[in-house]
């Protein structure tokens, strides 16, 4: 028997998860919410999907980490639940303490990164470097799916990089542009 | 039908995804062979698996693919082909395709260019339309130009306004301006979109009705000048003007409006000497008055609620038409059955502002059991790019009642499991359970209705179940990741509920 | 329907497969909770992923889970289920199930265990039938025992005859014997599978009819006495008394037989105070005479084509009778719509004597588009085990003309894609096509006669097809293994094309 | 660019095989059946599908090697095209050779092996070790998925040997009875 505790963020809340699995039958795990216990029956299907009976109740568990960096202190997930999905990260607590302390010493620099929230194409720039933006301000027009998505300054700033010529095809998740 | 001389023997499929496969599929259950054609990323769609025969035309691009004439006339040509079907979108609605199709000696299943010509420029439409007696939409007869002159014309008519592509369709091109000081940008987005799109910058000027509905008629004519019109569809559910749910029939049309709808919709369809499934889109005030806004030349996406409804197969129609077979005397407005409703499914995060999610099916179960339907083009295993529409798969219900065909919808779209990326599904479903629908009280406004309170995505109950989930699914992550240590670092192996991925290195500068 | 006071909330599912997943989406359909049971092997079947709550219920072998009464009384209790829907087989027709239920205090959507006893011997279902006028096969009245004394009766009668299991159905514990030296092996397998599908060896005889064909009325009957009769299924196509596809309307039945049988099967049910959903079985001669073979008291596996050529959900029917609701006065026998066929996808190799095919499902590709249904229990990933009966899926079409019907349900079967397991789709597709079948002039005899000249499996198109397949496949894996032995000797990662898979080692002796 | 030869056996018959691969294009192969060359476009897709455009006629070609021992000169497929089922050898010629030679010096005996054709269950056998029976003879009757199977003797011969209890689970392959 193996036992496991977790620290979860969701939104702006932390909670404490500690998994035990059961020492006989495979798939059976007692899981501690916030101090409550739920016997979990949870089977594996193919694809990252999760077949629970929680208290008889089922659930498909759809797991996404796709937005997970390769960093193992990066514990993000995108669950889906009967449709909905919950954005939450879930960390080893030792893992979360590293990650904390690792934080810790980090200090905001005003930059912001402008990226591609999608694979697609840029269109066209809105803005050139050493431009002064508002809040709210489109900044870069990317195409995907025939749709043409205008992104917008998050904050007011001054544009320090451009990364790339209209036309060029870009994943998502690749930088566009720096404000500062 | 009349039995007719002309058999077609072999139809090219001038189209990609869903609505190839959709085309495919009646060719098959009428024994007649076809002919795919695709760009480089679609060599694995399923319409190129379903064919008889499959051609590569060019790259991704449409217009050195799917818009390519000459290309596909010649792989018509080659392949043996007697008939092209265009589907909806790319060359659908293109004159210049259909003069080559005719000049080639095969036959279009579609109407004449001359029909297309007229219904195919926005204000060119409504000429023709205003002239037969039809009744349109109050706007600018002309396109407009210039930026200043237009806000003017705008502030004549008051806001909202509507800016609308000449030769647009299918919602793009396509912008509600409601205040004067969002029009310059607006005008040069509507613009830039009708440039792209259709390679025409113009745009014209349409007053926006008081809490408007969408409600289009479907009609089918044949060659001798018969034209049939079918009972309604409700098209109001839209998002950026892009359908989302269709219904049919429309829970806020009686008898006699369907009467008169119908009436009209034939009187258009004449005007244009319009041959074969062509639908005329309406503007619906909340009395009851409805005013012409365009006819499609070409098969809609929501033509499946229509044949739940009848019972027939409309492409199997477009085909016995241009057959040259002559349509049964029967009125369809009236002979219809229970009520039947489509939901878009799409890629694309409603959560993250709709942004488009192309990526790998790496699942797929599509919903099933009693009077389900499900049209795509997409498998386990297939990829679904950034080149097309997101748009994805149709899910059509049925039911004796609308309340049904909305239970049904709304538990087949709880089915419906993709892996992969994310879709809409779970939005489709919050607005087949949002009041102002289940009353049938909705209006185009309906979507931003709803997204003025901000949509709550998950419930208590969700969290905890993703939390438990996700909770379990590190716990095995982790002991593996021991277990590894233990016994040497092995990599993962792939395929296993862990994906430590390698990412891409950031670009840096 | 009337309104009524009782209304079901929480309904278990005393079934698996498909017809546990059928009843599941229409408990949702009407926001009725649903309870799953599973055994040991069905943890991961869709019927517990689609349920509202699931409990397990016990091992693989049926009498420990799927027909453990106790059990699943147990399970009612605490899940707070308020009915019970037994499905098909199992339990369903089990009387001493249907007093647990009422003793329970719980509601069973089914008739009361008295029409269950009436209709659940042969012997004695016939002798009820006789008193009641309608009109039974010539056969022996009571079981037989004896071997010896057996075939004399079976001698007298003349060959062919049938045996059949007196607690059968279903097609189990039936043999048909054509000549005397068959008699004593048959009779014994008869009787053996009796003891093991039924508990209860007793076998009966009955004369075999020539060229007969099976057609069955689906009947409806609420508390009030009130019988509604459905258009006739018809069922002839058969291998070894298992139906593989079934139709409705019959091509065989005119409206004028339609009536009487309509009359007949009316009579039979009110014979028994029959409530809910069940079938009546007929033989039919080529004289068009019909004769009562068993009543089925519970929904069919077949009851699809019915719900697609009359527009209701027969699981919610049996639903509203349970709540007490009255039946509409309305004449299914009349009031139906085109045709619909059903296939029955099972994982057995008809190429090699349709030995079973259990396995892996790997990959599964459901069929689609206008007028296609699909009723099943696998996914992929599912597994599908020896612990049950090999069907896996059910396949429905529609369409306004039989041919259209055929057409799209051997369209259907085209695209139905499973790996991981063969199944008999093709054998089902040739079968459509078979020409007997085409004119709709076949009997009960029809697979036989497919038979009796062996099938060509293949052509030589599909031979050259497969050949150059296989070349291409192992090419690809000969350039691998030899690219592995130059880098040395890496395993070939699991999942590409390559399996060379270590096998278990020979049992020796 | 690679070539290779194969021999191939469908039924009673064999054919020479060659494939090229092309040297630019993935997935585009030139081969050669019986003096023939076929320009083939085969993808892969999931599930050893081939999904091929042969003279641009389109084909999924579903490969089942299910059967193969992990001898490498076993290249038994069974190929589905179109729903047909082909059942083929497919190897590359120099191991042909090999398996051949193999086979050449391997005499064989009059014993036959009986094996379940499908997993299931041995309900009885209605044979003992050292009973003669004859060709069609009912030998074992195995259960699955609710159907009784009776396997029959394939020749006139007398009973070996006998590998199991009735009751007892076997998987598709395992040995139930030898007949000399």
């Amino acid at each position: 028997m193996v036992k496991m505790k977790f620290v979860a963020i969701v939104g702006q809340q932390e909670h404490r998860v500690t998994v035990d699995d059961h020492d006989k039958e495979d798939g059976i795990y007692s899981v501690e919410l916030d101090g409550r216990v739920y016997r979990v029956d949870a089977k594996t299907m193919p694809s990252q999907v999760i077949s629970a009976l929680i208290e008889n109740k089922s659930y498909d568990i759809d797991l996404d980490d796709r937005d997970q960096s390769n960093d193992p202190l990066d514990g993000r997930l995108a669950v889906r639940v009967r449709g909905r999905v919950v954005r939450l990260e879930m960390l080893e607590h030792r893992r979360k303490k590293m990650k904390d302390a690792a934080t810790a010493h980090f200090v905001h620099s005003g930059t912001v990164q402008i990226t591609s929230p999608m694979p697609g194409k840029i269109l066209r720039y809105l803005v050139k470097v050493g431009q002064a933006v508002k809040k709210g301000e489109g900044l870069v027009v990317v195409e995907a799916m025939k749709m043409e998505n205008e992104l917008q300054a998050p904050k007011d700033g001054v544009v320090k990089a451009i990364s790339s010529a209209p036309g060029t095809a870009v994943d998502g998740g690749t930088l566009l542009l720096v404000i500062e | 039908m009349a039995k007719t001389a002309r058999k077609i023997k072999k139809i090219l499929v001038a189209n990609r995804g869903e609505i190839a496969v959709r085309v495919v599929r009646t060719c098959r259950d009428l024994g007649i062979e076809s002919v795919a054609i695709y760009s480089d990323p679609d060599r694995k769609s399923l319409h190129v698996r379903f064919a008889t025969v499959a051609y590569h035309v060019g790259k991704a691009s449409p217009k050195d693919s799917y818009l390519n004439i000459d290309k596909i006339i010649d792989v018509a040509k080659k392949s043996g082909a007697d008939a092209i079907h265009p589907g909806y979108g790319f060359l659908s609605e293109n004159p210049d395709f259909a003069d080559a199709v005719e000049a080639a000696g095969l036959w279009l299943i579609g109407p004449k260019s001359k029909s297309m010509e007229a219904m195919g420029t926005k204000t060119r439409a409504r000429q023709v339309m205003i002239k037969a007696g039809v009744p349109v939409v109050p706007g600018t007869e002309d396109p407009v130009t210039d930026e200043d002159e237009a806000k003017v014309i705008a502030r004549s008519m008051g806001f909202p306004i509507m800016l609308k592509a000449v030769a647009g369709g299918g919602g793009k091109g396509m912008r509600r301006v409601d205040r004067e000081e969002d029009f310059a940008s607006a005008f040069r987005m509507a613009q830039s979109e009708a440039r792209n799109s259709f390679g025409n910058d113009e745009v014209y000027i349409e007053k926006f009705l008081n809490q408007p509905r969408h409600i289009e008629m479907q009609v089918l004519a044949d060659m001798y000048g018969n034209v049939m019109a079918f009972v309604e569809r409700e098209c109001s559910v839209q998002r950026r003007h892009q359908k989302l749910i269709e219904e049919s029939p429309s829970p806020f049309v009686d008898e006699n409006m369907r009467k008169k709808m119908a009436t009209v919709a034939k009187l258009a369809a004449k005007a244009v000497d319009y041959v074969g499934a062509g639908t005329i889109e309406c503007l619906v005030d909340d009395q009851k008055n409805f005013y012409f806004m365009e006819m499609n030349t070409r098969l809609q996406v929501e033509h499946p609620i229509t044949e739940m409804v009848t019972g027939l197969d409309l492409v199997a129609e477009q085909i016995a038409i241009a057959e040259g077979k002559s349509l049964l005397a029967k009125e369809f407005t009236e002979d219809f059955r229970g009520w039947s409703m489509e939901a878009r499914v799409c890629a694309e995060d409603p959560a993250r502002d709709f942004v488009p999610t192309p990526g790998k099916v790496t699942h797929l179960r599509a919903p099933g059991g009693p009077y389900i339907r499900t049209d795509t083009s997409i498998y386990s295993g297939s990829e679904i790019t950034a080149d097309y529409d997101p748009m994805i798969a149709k899910v059509i219900s049925w039911g004796n009642t609308r309340d049904c065909a909305r239970e049904r919808l709304n538990r087949a779209l709880m089915e419906f499991t993709l892996k992969g990326c994310t879709t809409n599904t779970m939005f489709l479903r919050q607005i087949l359970a949002y009041k102002p629908f289940v009353d049938g009280a909705y209006d185009t406004g309906l979507i931003e209705k709803y997204f003025r309170k901000v949509p709550t995505w998950y419930k208590e109950e969700h969290k905890i179940v993703a939390l438990l989930g996700a909770a379990i699914f590190n716990f095995e992550k982790e002991k593996r990741l021991f277990s590894q240590i233990r016994v040497g670092a092995k990599p993962t192996a792939p395929n296993q509920m862990s994906r430590w991925r390698a990412t891409k290195p950031n670009w840096s500068f």
